[in-house]
Parts: C-alpha cells; structure tokens; sequence
C-alpha cells in the first residue's frame, strides 16, 4: 500500500499546489474584506448597511459552486469572461468575505461600550479605534470561529473542479476511478487531516498569544 | 481480496424476487430523471427487459459514479449497469459481461472552427469530462495530448460543463463520448456544431456484476443474446438513438 | 472660561435625568458636582464629553461649541471640530474602562503617542512621573485584570492626565481609594488646575470635595439645587434636602 | 421560462423534501452536542479533553463528504452496516457537533470571568451557573457564527448524493444534464436564496430578543 | 464564631499577596478590614469564598473546613460539602459582577428560587422589600446597563442579602454611595447583624467604620498590623504607619 501511495503522490502533489494557491490567497483578500464587510453591516448609513446585507444574503444564501459557475459559465453569456483562476478567486474571495463579516459582527458587537467610550475620550478617531481597541479585542473572541471557517476553506477548494481546474480531492477521484480503489480517497484525506493539524496548530498558538489577559 | 470468497448471490436474489442496479441518474440518455422525475434511459428500458426475462424486478438505486464498485462490492447494489465502459483496471475489480453497446470518443468543436483533424488540436485547448473513458482515450496519444495548449486536457465533471466551455470559447475543442455528445448536440441544435471525422478510437460499454455472481453474468449474457436475435433489442436502441 | 453648559435637557426613553441644567466653568478653577445617587451627575459627564447626546441644551468647550441649542433641539459640531473640541477634553470614568488588552503602560501612552502625535519617550516619561506619583511604579507591566479596585482607578486617573486636556472630568476618583491615596489624588488634582486645567469633579465624599473644590454645586433630580463657592455652601446649608444629605 | 420551471418544480420539491429533513435532523441533534462538545473541549479532565480535540480534529480535519463515504462504505467492512439516511445522519450530527461546539468554546471563553463568580457566591451549580447564567450570554455573542454555519448545512445537505439520495442541488444537475440547460441550476440557487432568507429572518429575530441588553 | 482564618498565604506568581493572615469572625459581629489600595483586603474576600485558592492556610466556615491546613499545602472540601459551605456565605463585589442579561429584579430572585428552593412568591416578595429599603423600587425591571453607578452597587447589595448567609462580606459596599444612601446601607448592615449573621466589611471609608464596625481590623503588605475594638481602634493609634493612613 505505501508503494501504492507512493506512485499516487506526483499527481496528488500536483492537486495540492492548486489547493494551497486558492487557500492562501483566499484568506489574505478575504479576511480584511471580511472586516469591511462586518463594518458596512454594522453601519447606520442606510444605503451602505441594506447594500451589505444583500451582498451577505447572496453569498451566504446561494452555494459557492453555483457562485463559480455563474461567475465562470454565466458572465460569459453578457460578454464578461474570465479565465478559470480568476474566476474562482473572485467567487471564493466574495464568499468567504462575506462569512468572514458576520463572524466579525458578532466579535464586535460583543464588545463592552465602555471601551468605544474610552477610546472617543482620549481622542482616538474612529478608524484608530478600531484598529488599537476593538480589533484586537474581537480577534481574540472569534478566533475558534474564523478557525472553523478556515478549515472548511482548505476543504472547500475542492470545488475549483467545476471550472476544470485539478485540485488535491479530483486528484484521488481520478485516480480511485482509475485504479477502481477506495484507497487515493484515504490518501486525500490522511492529506487533510495533516493540513488540518498544521492549521490547528497555528490556530492555538495565535489563542495562546491572546490568552495573556482575561 | 474477500470478493472471490463470496458464494454466489444468485439463489438469493431469485428468492427475494428483484435485482437491485446501480446507475448514476445524471447519464443522460443511459439512465436518468425524465421531467416527471422518473428513471429512464436506454439502460434501464434494456435492464427492464433483461430482467423481466430472468424472472426478476428492477430496483434502480441512484448512486455516485465514485463509488460504484465500492456500492457493488459491498452488496448495496447487485449490478452496475450505466454505460459502464470495460476497462483493464476495472476488470481486476468487478466481472463484465459481453460488450453490448459499441461506444466512440468523438471531438467536436463549434461548427465555425478551424479544426477539421487531430492534428489541428496542436496548441489548442481541449476540454473533456473527467474520470470518463475519454481519458483514457486520448492518452493513447501521448504525444498529441502534449502538443495541446496547456500540455493536458482541461477536465470538468460533467460533460455538460464541457460543452458550456466550448460554447463560451473558451476551449477549442472537446473529446466526449459520441452516446453522450449526439445526444447534447440533438437538444442544442446540430447547426451549431461540427464532429470530426477522426476519433479517439472505439470502447464498449458492458454491464458489471461481483465476480461472485457467475449465476446473474451468464443470465444476463444468454437473455441479451436472445434479445438481439428476436430483435427486441434494437426496438429499444433504436427508441433512444435513431433520429 | 473653558466650559459652559446652559439648559441642558436629558432624558432615557420616558425618564427625564437632566432637566434644564446650567453652569460654568473656568481655567484653573476646581468645581465640585454632589448630589444622590442618580441624579443625573455621570449623565452631565457622558453629555459633556459627547458620549451621550443631550435633548436640549449648549455646550461649550473653550470657546468651541461642542452643541449649541437652535430654539427646538440641539445642533452638533461637524465630525472634524468635533475632534479638535475632544482634544480639549479628558474624562476619568466611574468605572475606569481600562483597555484589557494593553499593558498600564501600554493603556497610558497609548493615546498620547497615536493621537498627540508625542514623542514615544517623551510619553514614557511622562508616564512613569505619574505611575511613580501615584504609587503603581511596580505594576507598569501589569494588565487591568491583575490589578486591585484601588490601582485599576489609578491606572484611569494616570491615564487621563496624559493627555493635557484644557477640562478634566472625574467621575468618583476617589471611591476605590484609601485615605492616604485620597491625599495624592488631591495634591494631584490641585497640581492640575494650577496649570490652568479646569476640573470637574463628581464625588460622595464630602470631606474629599471640602478638601479639594473651589466651588460646589449640589444637584438632584436632574436639576441643579444650590451652587456657590465651597466656604459658602459647607458654612451655610440653607436648602433641606441638602443638609438632610450632608448631616452625616 | 415560467412554465418551465413550473415542470421542474416536482423533481426539485422531492429532492428539497430529503434536504430538509436533512437539515432540521442535523440541527435539532448537532446544536446541543455541540455544547457538550465545547464543555468537553474547555474541561479540566485531561482525557475527557484530549479525547475532544482528536475528534473536533478528524471531524474539522476531512471533507465532511469523506465522513459519510466512510460510515457508509468503510463500516461495514468490519461488520457495521447503516442504511443510506441513518449513515448519512451520523456524518452530519458529529461533524456539526464539532463546528458549533468550536463556536460555543469562543463564547464560552469570552465571557467576563467576574459572572462566574458572582454565580458560584450565589451557590449555583456548575451546571445551572452554565444553563442560567453563561450560555444565554454566550448565545447572544455566537448568534452571527452559528447563522454561517447553518446557512453552510443548508447547502451541505447536498453532499448525501454520494450515497445515492437525491435531494434538491442533485435534481437540479440531473435536470441541468438532460435538458443541456442551466436554467435548473437557477432555480436550485433560487430555491436557496429564498431559504437563507427564512433563515436570516429567523436569526435577525433572534438576535432582536437578545439585543434588549448591552 | 461563624469564621475561623489561620496562617492564610497567597502568592500571584512570584508576587506574595498574603502572608499569614489570621482572624476570626463572631455570630452577629461586625468586622471591618481596613488598609491602603493593594494590601491584599480583596483577596481575602476571594479565599473566603473560594474564588481563589490560597496557598497555604485553614478557613473553617460555621463549623465546616473550606479547607485546612495539612502541614505543607492547604486540602479543599470535596464538592458536596463546598456546595454546602458555598451557602452560608453571601458576598458583594466591588465591581459588582450583576448579570447583565437579567432585569434588577431577576438579578436578586434568580439565587433563592433557584439555589434555595424558596418559593417564588416569598422570593419576589423579599426582593420587594429590599430594594424599597435601598430606594430602587422603580429600578425593578430596568437592566444593570441602564443604573447609575449607586444604583448598581445597591442591587449587588440586595442580591447578596435575598439569601441569608451565616458570613456576609462586602467589599466596599458604599465607594459609589452618597452619605444618605450610606446611612441607608450601615443600618442594613446592622440589621443583618442582629439576625446573628457574621459580617465581614471592607472599607476605605474610615466615618463609616467607625459608624458601624464593632471591631476592626489594619492590614497592610498581607500581613494583619493591628486589630482591636472599634473604639480602642481609633480611640489609641499607636502604630505610625496607620496614624498616617488615618490622618486625614
Ligand atoms: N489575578 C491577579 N494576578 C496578579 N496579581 C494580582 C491578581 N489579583 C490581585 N493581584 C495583586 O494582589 C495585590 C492585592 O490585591 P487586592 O485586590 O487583594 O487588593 P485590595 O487590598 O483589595 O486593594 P484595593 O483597596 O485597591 O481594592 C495587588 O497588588 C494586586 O495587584
Ligand atoms: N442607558 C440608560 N438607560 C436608561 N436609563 C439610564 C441610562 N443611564 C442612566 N440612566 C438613568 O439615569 C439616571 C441618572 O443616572 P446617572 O448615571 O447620571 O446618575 P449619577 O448621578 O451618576 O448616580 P451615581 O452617583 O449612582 O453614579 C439614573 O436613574 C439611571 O437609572
Ligand atoms: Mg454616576
Ligand atoms: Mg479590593
């Protein structure tokens, strides 16, 4: 079996870079837009806060699959095309904003008054206050939150399959159909799991730092 | 493995009275929902009557092409009947039957491209389903495949994303099982496409059972036999596939 | 002069807190706010410093108007004045309201650094000078929720003074304080006002506003009682209900 | 169109049958697992924790889809068979149970420390200082969270194909493949659309009843 | 006696916050704990109700050991016997700590209807009384977010007092309570003793000790300096180091 595994690897190596690439720059544009998202929510400008919800609605009420498949199969009908990675990068970036913002709300709402109070009296303006006083604060209460999301990301990417592209998840199908084997989808997920203990690992650590007061 | 073990299930499945066919209900025109969100298809009307023949009712149990000798083996399902293509690899696995449909793997562009030969697909784009038998085919053609922009096809799930991309242009080309491909093309309008005379070569279709139920294979190679001779069967094929 | 309140109104939902206050306040000048447990002090603090908004009424900080009543309602300064006026204004409050997840140094220079734009040692030694003033040298490292009651109030005060605001509010300063940090708070306030810092000061201890306070107003039921300079109001109580409060 | 999908509409209403039942199911069991989940995960009883953080792992760490291919295929061959709903139901419920109990862990530990004092000196019980005095506060805090992931769990029903139920998604592309259209498909996110705002209108609800404090 | 401490000891981390306290505690006296911010008064409070775990040390409530010590570390009540240890001991924060989710009044019923089994009538009742004698009677259905500093710190009054204790502790039960309201609070305090409860009192507000402690107690540094009568107490300061605490 390991020589097995072992002949498995090239192509699940292969399907993981395109996994890690959407992973990655999945999370570096979507949790800042995530914040802006949650402060567009949070909003009393009427037009900006109804705009936002509808956007959260959308996101959060249709399945990413179908959002890359609008984005990639459906704009081309208006004469809008992008080319495969763009197109999941635009649909996974939105979605997980999206998430991501109502996480945040529930962080920021959760935070006592008295610290904006605080914050408005000593003359910090509000985008400093958000950044040095809240932020902060709210990340540390959301962390197991965003964590879950993060997670469900790295195993969401599979879904770039609908635009063609090959990820770590086709890779084992392919090849489990191939060999007529369960096998290349107990190798996929001996993969996730590791990706998933790396990112637990990273996730306590960050908890650890903020643990340093109550 | 434990498969060879098994003892014959066919006595079993006489007693109970049905045979239990696996088939994946996305297949169009093998085996699929109608509008009335019943089965149907060219498989499960050839099923029907094989098996009505036999002695036995057909349960169709919807399942996921990924698993499907898994479902199979572990009992689930007693036939795996569903343009199930013969292959080496999926010989190890399951026992087949006689071939009893003849399958190509077409290429088809738009009805304006260029492309009129294999040799024309060097640094084009080609699209096709992936996990399919299409695969297989074009990698008899090493080379070729890596003349192809991108040096390897681009695979989605469905054929019917295949086509999505080619009618968006954004690939050049597709290789699609000619059963499946005719059928697409019927619905969208044969003007808007072209299928090139050359092809990735020929497979056949065959129905598997657990290599265990030697009883159920010889059933059902017998009954299809009969059934070509007296004709019924290309009643059938000729309900799903003449023009 | 560097503060003027003129007929503030206030109410929560159906409950009228502050009904048609008004009073002065000038540079260097120390004026005490007693009066029972909610009547309305913390209110005129949170109004002032623009954490509530009033219903009615005038507020004006160093010839800036932080809101100017129209006849019907109030109007309040633009977003940008706004800051410039907030500048103006420090507030220690009742409950402190520490920022949990900064060091006592961090929760001090915080502000003078990000929004005064001080020199980070220029900040750190400010704040040392008034750790070591009020007695929480050893605690700058520390968090809030390591502190006692009595080092969080001093942390608030310390953190407060930092800045050099021309009206300093304090609410309760001294409640979680002993006698002889009560002292300190004094010296320090007194300190503060001889620089030309005007103050606030919202305290149930009599003998603290005797000590410290220039002026008195006594308040109760949102509205304003008795004011006068403190030898007046502590030598000659006339109102009832004042004595009543003070006879004890 | 209308009429269209007018014909569509009995395939998509007995595959959006299985999706809810799916739905509420997993609900009404993973929610309060889940909070014995993130009691389990903040316990001090070495083991009873460890044994909680292998699971959230294995459970956060695979595809959900794998979970179910697992129970279904995997268990039999050591002797243990489920039929297709119950296999699929346990998949569900534990691997929920290990994202909510995530979420519950975040609120739980951002509850200010003093309301457990003032709980213990009042002599409540560990379980009624949870049951009274903790979780209502924490429920207000995880609100937005727990809304993500059961809009995710809508969508996520869809994964019982691979045991060969139809439900809602699945009728869509079975429609989409035999008719060459995508207009199935858009029904389907309409269908989906339309549940999120059930839902979101459910939790906005919700999160109104708790907003009566600060 | 209701309250026994011996040789208690308490170290955060590195720091000694408590070092070989001792004292005990009759039925109906009252006992107040005086000393400067950070001497340890609050972390007494916490051992007692075993909120934090001393280091080394015995405390015997009514009879019962909350824990003792065995020579080298202090051993705890198993659960049962801390639940019921837990119930003859009442305390009031100095922050408070009300439940934010509930109305004043489900904030003092809460503990009796669901920890003592006391009907829910009596309970309402109770609570009525009680938050008419601390003047909240309009305040019933407003939530903490909503009170005044006094406020709050009245309700935490009346919800430690709903139960009936065998040790009552407070900790600064009047920092935010005008001289009315502290009256109001010193004869509930001896009313409370009257009935045979323990009251344990800590206080930085030296007139309201002397008002109603019956003996008091100097800390400083985590060590007990003096204790006597009240009227010793203050009658004949001898050690320096309080005689300069009291002087003001
Ligand atoms: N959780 C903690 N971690 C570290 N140090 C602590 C902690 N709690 C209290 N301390 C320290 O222990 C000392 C005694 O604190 P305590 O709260 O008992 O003081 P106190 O006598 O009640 O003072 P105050 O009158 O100001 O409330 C203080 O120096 C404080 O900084
Ligand atoms: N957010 C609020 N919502 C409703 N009522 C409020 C709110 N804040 C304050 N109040 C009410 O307004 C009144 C005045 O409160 P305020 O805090 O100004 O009193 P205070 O004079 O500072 O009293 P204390 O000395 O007890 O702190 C109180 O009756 C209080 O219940
Ligand atoms: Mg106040
Ligand atoms: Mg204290």
């Amino acid at each position: 079996m390991i020589s097995y595994f072992y002949r498995l690897m090239p192509a699940m190596i292969s399907g993981l870079n395109t996994t890690l690439k959407v992973f990655s720059l999945t999370l570096i544009l979507s949790i800042p837009l995530g914040v802006l998202v949650s402060l567009g929510r949070l909003s009393k400008i009427k037009p900006l806060n109804s705009a936002v919800q509808l956007y959260i609605w959308v996101m959060r009420g249709t399945p990413l699959l179908l959002q890359i498949v609008f984005i990639f199969f459906g704009l081309p009908i208006v004469g809008i095309t992008f080319d495969r990675f763009t197109a999941v990068m635009i649909a996974f970036v939105l979605n997980y904003a999206a998430y991501f913002g109502e996480i945040f709300r529930g962080g920021i709402e959760s935070i006592d008054k008295g610290q904006y109070d605080a914050a408005k009296v000593l003359g910090f303006t509000p985008f400093n206050t958000f950044i040095r006083i809240i932020l902060p604060q709210v990340i540390k209460i959301v962390m197991p939150s965003i964590a879950n999301e993060v997670i469900t990301l790295i195993k969401d990417t599979a879904l770039v399959y609908v635009v063609g592209l090959g990820e770590l998840l086709r890779a084992g199908k392919i090849a489990s159909n191939r060999d007529a084997s369960l096998m290349p989808l107990v190798l996929v997920g001996i993969i996730y799991l590791a990706l998933t203990a790396l990112l637990e690992a990273i996730f306590k650590k960050f908890e650890g730092r903020f643990s340093y007061y109550h | 493995s434990n498969e060879e073990a098994k003892e014959d299930a066919f006595s079993a499945i006489k007693e109970r009275g049905y045979v239990v066919m696996g088939l994946d209900d996305a297949f169009a025109p093998m085996g699929f929902r109608d509008e009335n969100n019943e089965l149907a298809g060219f498989d499960v009307d050839l099923a029907k009557e094989v098996f009505s023949r036999i002695g036995l009712e057909v349960k169709l149990q919807p399942i996921d092409w990924t698993m499907k000798e898994t479902e199979l083996n572990s009992g689930n399902i007693d036939v795996i009947w569903n343009g199930y293509t013969i292959t080496a690899e999926r010989q190890e696995k399951v026992a087949f039957t006689k071939p009893y449909l003849e399958n190509r793997q077409i290429i088809i562009t738009l009805a304006d491209s260029p492309i009129n030969s294999k040799k024309d697909l060097e640094g084009k784009k080609v699209a096709l389903q992936s996990e399919s038998s299409a695969v297989d085919a074009i990698y008899t053609e090493p080379e070729l495949v890596e003349s192809f922009d991108g040096g390897e096809p681009i695979q989605f799930a469905t054929n019917n994303e295949v086509f999505m991309d080619l009618e968006a242009k954004r690939v050049d080309a597709v290789v699609a099982d000619e059963v499946f491909a005719m059928y697409y093309i019927k619905i969208k309008g044969p003007e808007k496409y072209k299928v090139l005379e050359e092809d990735f070569g020929d497979e056949q279709y065959g129905i598997g059972v657990r290599k265990s139920d030697k009883q159920l294979l010889e059933a059902i190679d017998t009954t299809l036999d009969e059934m070509r001779e007296d004709g019924s069967y290309k009643e059938i094929y000729d309900k799903w596939f003449a023009d | 002069m560097v503060l003027r309140v003129e007929n503030l109104y206030k109410s929560f939902k159906d409950n009228p807190v502050l009904k048609n206050v008004s009073f002065q306040l000038q540079a260097g000048e120390i004026l005490a706010i007693i009066g029972p447990s909610g009547a309305g002090k913390t209110t005129i603090l949170r109004c002032v410093n623009n954490l509530t908004n009033c219903d009615r009424g005038t507020i004006e900080v160093d010839g800036m108007y932080l809101c100017r009543d129209d006849g019907s309602r109030s109007i309040y300064a633009k977003q940008d004045e706004m800051l410039q006026i907030r500048k103006k204004l420090g507030l220690v409050f009742q409950n402190f309201n520490l920022f949990p997840h900064m060091s006592v140094m961090q929760n001090i220079v915080e502000a003078p650094i990000n929004v005064f734009g001080t020199p980070r040692e220029d900040a750190f030694k400010k704040a040392n000078e008034l750790l070591k003033m009020l007695g929480l040298t050893d605690k700058a490292d520390s968090y809030p929720f390591e502190l006692s009651g009595g080092q969080k109030q001093r942390v608030a005060i310390a953190r407060a003074c930092a800045l050099n605001p021309k009206v300093m509010c304090l609410d309760e300063p001294t409640s979680a304080l002993d006698p002889e940090l009560r002292e300190g708070i004094a010296l320090t306030i007194e300190d503060l006002a001889k620089e030309g810092i005007g103050i606030l000061l919202i305290t149930h201890d009599m003998a603290f506003a005797k000590r410290v306070a220039h002026r008195v107003i006594f308040i109760d039921d949102g509205k304003i009682i008795e004011g006068s300079s403190k030898e007046e109001f502590f030598g000659n109580i006339e109102d009832n209900r004042i004595r009543k409060f003070m006879a004890l």
